[in-house]
């Protein structure tokens, strides 16, 4: 596994939003890729896909409304622990960002520093209408107008607020999303 | 010989030997501040020494957007203020705007809006109880309690409206549709059902020793101070003084129903814990004396114009939120948008006491005052 | 010490030792998963289902995923303390493992000091968790080691004295052998334990054991040092992927290792109803069923006991449980000077724990509970006050 | 229709005739013009006497306003913008809404925090939205913006932000037959 060292990262608050553009980061070539012969490799990268697919572990990062309608899928009545989906507070041992609530530009370096810090194989989930474009508040300047100006999102969920339902759904969207690109991420 | 100390703790270098004082971060994103709340502590080993609080990582603009909506559409920004009781919300804009147009609201309308907005301040309280659980320490426990409850009141709300969190179920003038046929027989099992739910939280909490322990004379707060320092709804009531806007300025129809103001004894963070509680209590009889005396009749006024326009009025309409004094000034101006709508907002007023009340506490029981003033963030940042 | 493979005795001591680790990485593993589901189960929602038969394969997915991780490393960390951190405090357990007699013959080493080799290794453990928390640069980190050092530093006394007292108090002999008065090599002790297992003669020292032993864990209500509602992970926040899944292992690992130490030294071990005398097969039943109680208990609270306050939990080792773990001995040494008979053992400490249980759980009624004005504004809305 | 409660607290509904007379006789060497709106009692004070009323308001034991409720920045275009304050006093069950209308160039009202403690953050918030001017305020930082923004966005001067279409229709045919 390829080491990335991360310098602390200060956040000047007011920047201009250049500066919070989505940069794209090169996929490390997995080690085991170097060292497997080519037929191996087709089964390591479905079984780590698979492990990668029934262990996803979301940082609790609740913005606003949608955070209350996230916690109520982590609970009894639609259990997201069923699919090895546990709460994990800090974000260096998680790899969904589950952004559930409007983006202010104020929160924006916010979310940025905290994408970084998580370790690489990490996806992102952009829950109800304010954090895929904005939602009702568009019209309001200090409003960013969904997140993925300044992160890459991997599966947005409809709804203000979407039913835990669809939190589930958007979950299952994301595992068919990680077997397919298998091969790539590794 | 007491083993739990129960002598404030005292700032100050007790040591002697002068320690630099960290600053810790409890930053936009952490479990237990309840959503986007920044906390800057300055700490000295445990010992809170200084707290700075950072607020408007929420700030989505809700009175320049209502400014910009007409009546009846501003309404949808209102009830996503505090999240955790939509009706409440959607409840104090509907008054302001039928005070301001002077529309009246027939009897059976003001029967559902008072029985909706007290099963939402239940629902609130509910989540009040999980997360405050959640800080003392059983992490999944208090959530999955106050979740079974939660989402019956949900279903009873996606029934009689359509949707879950944000009904928008109120209109000004009276209240979208009728009640289900079977309302009277589901809102007797719904009451029992909280009940049930509010003896669990009794014994998983109240009774816990551990819990009343760390609760305990912990940030006392007296009746002038809070006062000073504008305080309202369960904080305000923990200190001893029973004011509730719902008695002390009735609105709508709340001077026909019988119901007690719980009071607390010092104000500390277990009287608020248990004012809550016991106020949960009271909201289920409320709802009893609703179904009771409720009128069959229309649900929305008639006579209501087709394009709402408002000449000119100024009024300021309070009622008890779930979090306190939550209350609307209203101006108006002609035509159909309004000239300007400020929200008075409790969790806002609360949480500038905040500093106060941590200063001396431990790092621990920082993260408790917090989760005590259950505020919503929606609604701190507008 | 006739060896099972009879070969040189270091080959034997190293076959035995991978075995100790397979077994220990299986039952590591399973017991995440046992967890998740137990305490899903207590929650009253279901734990993992969907990844494979009844969610069985979910701690293999999470190991390898975890192994998957990208290895991140804060640059204000200084490099060598940050790395050795979970070794640091992952080889303590394994040797806590090395001495534990899982049945009769089958310990990777029986030592006749064991569990003053148990002590030995539990005083390790909190020198690789303070470098974990100093050396990852995090202020979280920094507060979560300091605050375990204090914890794990202060409940040893009341976990080493507790079991001193049990140590003291082993009588008997081994079929026909010498009279054995007090010894501190496990295989023996559980031996005597042929007619009634130690809990009965020692309730007091029990207690303050599985209390100690719970804050040398950082579980239920003392897991301070890990309290994720405070600070976001104690010491382990700065890591990810495999180093963060080795704090994980050791967690679980000493958990697994003090559980099947306390039925070792209280419940009989291998040896209670009738072990000596069946197979093998039996002993290992009755050492993991013992355990498996244990590791349920922690379980079950960890869900409903809320966090004891960093000075509470100071002030209730130092004004509690020290005084007691010391009368412990002190009745014991008296009774065994003057040779008084074993009834009085049990009579004296079950008075203890008793006392002990009384004083806690009566703090709870004297505090009141509902405040005057409530019961008032109960009455007047025509309440019948509860 | 006073009603007792558990603690024996009578809560008075005041009406607002009774009010207005007893706050004439309060304040009569200030100038004060007395006005109704659809709820309560409003006076319209000058910011330079402000400061006094407050102190009438809160010392007088007739009145005894101890609760600030709430301070609304208002912008009135062409004359400038004004102050909504509302008190309330628990002793006498009684509200009133005091308006500080504030001339077009110089938006300077005297801050009350040393009176009510409460008025801390709800200036900071009127003066960061609207671009009132508190004197004499503790810390007039920014409560609810980044902290170096200088812009009042609840003046009705302030744009709203346009919403982007993502599809691009007007540009260039969406790609995709309706």
């Amino acid at each position: 596994m390829t080491e990335i060292i991360i310098k602390p990262y200060v956040p000047d608050f007011g920047a201009e939003l250049e500066r919070l553009r989505p940069v794209e980061y090169p996929h490390a070539r997995a080690a085991y890729r170097m060292v497997l012969p080519g037929v191996i490799q087709t089964g390591a990268d479905t079984v780590i896909a698979m492990s990668r697919k029934s262990s996803l572990w979301p940082m609790t990062f609740g913005l606003a409304c949608c955070a209350i309608e996230m916690i109520g899928s982590f609970m009894s009545n639609h259990d997201l622990d069923r699919f090895g989906i546990v709460p994990w507070p800090s974000p260096r041992q998680s790899d969904v960002m589950v952004v559930s609530g409007t983006v202010t530009k104020k929160m924006a370096p916010a979310i940025k520093l905290l994408y970084e810090q998580m370790p690489n194989p990490k996806y992102v989930i952009s829950m109800g209408a304010c954090a895929t474009n904005g939602g009702p508040y568009t019209e309001y300047d200090r409003v960013l107008q969904g997140v993925d100006k300044i992160i890459p999102v991997d599966v947005y969920v409809p709804g203000c607020p979407p039913r835990p339902e669809s939190l589930l759904d958007g979950f299952m969207r994301l595992q068919e999303k990680i077997m397919e690109e298998k091969k790539m991420v590794g | 010989m007491t083993v739990w100390p129960d002598e404030s703790v005292v700032p100050g270098h007790a040591g002697g030997f002068d320690t630099v004082d960290m600053t810790i971060n409890i930053g936009p994103q952490h479990p237990a501040t309840h959503g986007v709340f920044r906390m800057a502590l300055t700490v000295d080993g445990e010992v809170v020494m200084d707290c700075e609080p950072y607020i408007g990582y929420l700030h989505r603009g809700l009175e320049k957007l209502s400014e910009a909506n007409d009546y009846r559409q501003a309404m949808g920004f209102w009830d996503r203020t505090d999240y955790l009781a939509g009706m409440c919300c959607e409840g104090a804009y509907c008054m302001a705007v039928e005070k301001l147009a002077g529309i009246d609201v027939p009897e059976r309308a003001e029967y559902i809006r008072v029985m909706m907005m007290e099963l939402s301040r239940i629902n609130s309280h509910f989540m009040f109880l999980g997360a405050f659980g959640a800080d003392v320490g059983s992490f999944g426990t208090s959530f999955i309690y106050a979740w079974r409850e939660r989402e019956r009141i949900y279903d009873f709300f996606e029934e009689v409206s359509g949707d879950r969190m944000f009904p928008t179920y109120f209109r000004p003038g009276g209240v979208a549709f009728d009640l289900p046929e079977n309302y009277e027989s589901r809102i007797r099992w719904l009451i029992s059902s909280i009940r049930q739910g509010i003896d669990d939280f009794d014994g998983l909490l109240t009774g816990n020793e551990i819990f009343v322990e760390r609760c305990r004379n912990l940030a006392p707060m007296t009746v002038e101070r809070a006062v000073n320092l504008g305080l309202s709804g369960p904080v305000l009531r923990a200190t001893g003084l029973d004011w509730d806007v719902r008695k002390a300025e009735p609105y709508s129809i709340y001077d026909r129903f019988k119901f007690a103001i719980p009071v607390g004894v010092q104000g500390d963070v277990f009287d608020r814990y248990h004012v809550r509680i016991s106020e949960m209590f009271q909201s289920t009889l409320i709802v009893e004396q609703c179904l009771d005396q409720i009128t069959e009749g229309l649900v929305l006024n008639p006579n209501l114009p087709k394009n709402l326009r408002i000449e000119k009025g100024e009024c300021y309409v309070r009622t008890e939120g779930t979090k306190g004094e939550y209350s609307v000034y209203a101006l108006a101006k002609g035509g159909n948008k309004p000239y300007r709508m400020k929200l008075r907002s409790p969790s806002f007023c609360n949480l500038s006491a905040l500093r106060e009340m941590v200063i001396g506490s431990y790092v621990a029981d920082a993260i408790i005052i917090l989760g005590s003033l259950d505020i919503v963030l929606g609604e701190v940042d507008k | 010490m006739h060896e099972i493979f009879g070969i040189w005795n270091w080959l034997d001591a190293v076959i035995r030792i991978l075995i100790i680790v397979l077994v220990m990485t299986v039952v590591v593993m399973y017991l995440t998963y046992g967890e998740r589901k137990v305490v899903a189960r207590l929650q009253q929602r279901l734990g993992p289902t969907r990844t494979g038969p009844a969610g069985l394969l979910q701690p293999l997915a999470d190991a390898v995923k975890l192994v998957g991780k990208e290895d991140l490393r804060p640059a204000n960390a200084d490099r060598w303390v940050f790395e050795l951190a979970p070794y640091a405090t992952f080889i303590p357990v394994l040797m806590v493992l090395v001495t534990l007699p899982f049945a009769e013959h089958w310990g990777v080493r029986s030592l006749p000091l064991g569990m003053f080799f148990v002590f030995a290794a539990l005083g390790l453990n909190i020198v690789g968790i303070m470098m974990a928390g100093l050396g990852s640069g995090n202020k979280y980190a920094l507060l979560g080691g300091v605050r375990a050092a204090a914890q794990m530093i202060s409940y040893e006394i009341p976990l080493v004295l507790s079991l001193l007292a049990v140590a003291m108090v082993v009588h008997g002999s081994i079929d026909g052998g010498p009279e054995i008065n007090g010894s501190l090599d496990l295989q023996v002790i559980t031996r005597l334990q042929s007619d009634y297992p130690l809990i009965i003669l020692q309730p007091l020292a029990f207690i303050i054991f599985f209390t100690a032993m719970l804050s040398e864990l950082h579980r239920a209500p003392f897991d301070i040092p890990v309290a994720e509602s405070e600070i976001v992970g104690g010491y382990f926040v700065e890591y990810s992927g495999i180093r963060w899944s080795m704090f994980q292992l050791t967690e679980y690992a000493s958990m697994w290792a003090f559980s099947v130490f306390g039925s070792i030294v209280f419940l009989g071990g291998w040896e209670w109803p009738f072990g000596h005398d069946v197979g093998w097969a039996y002993q290992l039943l009755l050492t993991t069923i013992k355990s498996l109680l244990f590791i349920m208990l922690i379980f079950w609270l960890r869900t409903t006991v809320p966090r004891l306050r960093i000075d509470q939990l100071m002030s209730f080792c130092w004004k509690v449980l020290l005084p007691m773990s010391i009368l412990q001995l002190l009745m014991n040494g008296f009774i065994r000077v003057y040779d008084l008979p074993n009834v009085f053992l049990s009579l004296t400490s079950g008075a203890g724990a008793v006392g002990l249980v009384a004083f806690i759980v009566f703090r709870a009624f004297t505090r009141p509970k509902k405040t005057a004005s409530l019961v008032g504004a109960y009455r007047q809305a025509g309440v019948n006050v509860r | 229709m006073s009603e007792k409660t558990a603690t024996g607290h009578s809560f008075k509904q005041v009406p607002n005739s009774a009010l207005t007379e007893k706050l004439k006789r309060a304040l009569t060497g200030i100038e004060v013009e007395y006005r109704e709106t659809s709820t309560d009692v409003d006076l319209l004070v000058s910011p330079a006497n402000f400061g006094r009323v407050v102190r009438e308001l809160n010392e007088r034991k007739e009145l005894s306003f101890d609760y600030l409720r709430n301070i609304a920045g208002v912008d009135y275009v062409k004359e400038g913008l004004a102050a909504v304050y509302h008190f309330y006093s628990f002793k006498q069950g009684h509200a009133v809404q005091v308006t500080v209308p504030t001339p077009l160039g110089a938006p300077h009202v005297p801050s009350i925090t040393s009176t009510f403690a409460a008025a801390d953050w709800h200036e900071r918030e009127a003066a960061e939205m609207v671009g009132l001017v508190f004197d004499g305020h503790p810390n007039p930082k920014n409560l609810l913006l980044e902290e170096d923004l200088r812009i009042h966005p609840l003046l009705k001067a302030h744009p709203l932000q346009k919403v982007e279409i993502l599809q691009g229709i007007e540009e260039n045919d969406p790609g995709f037959k309706f």
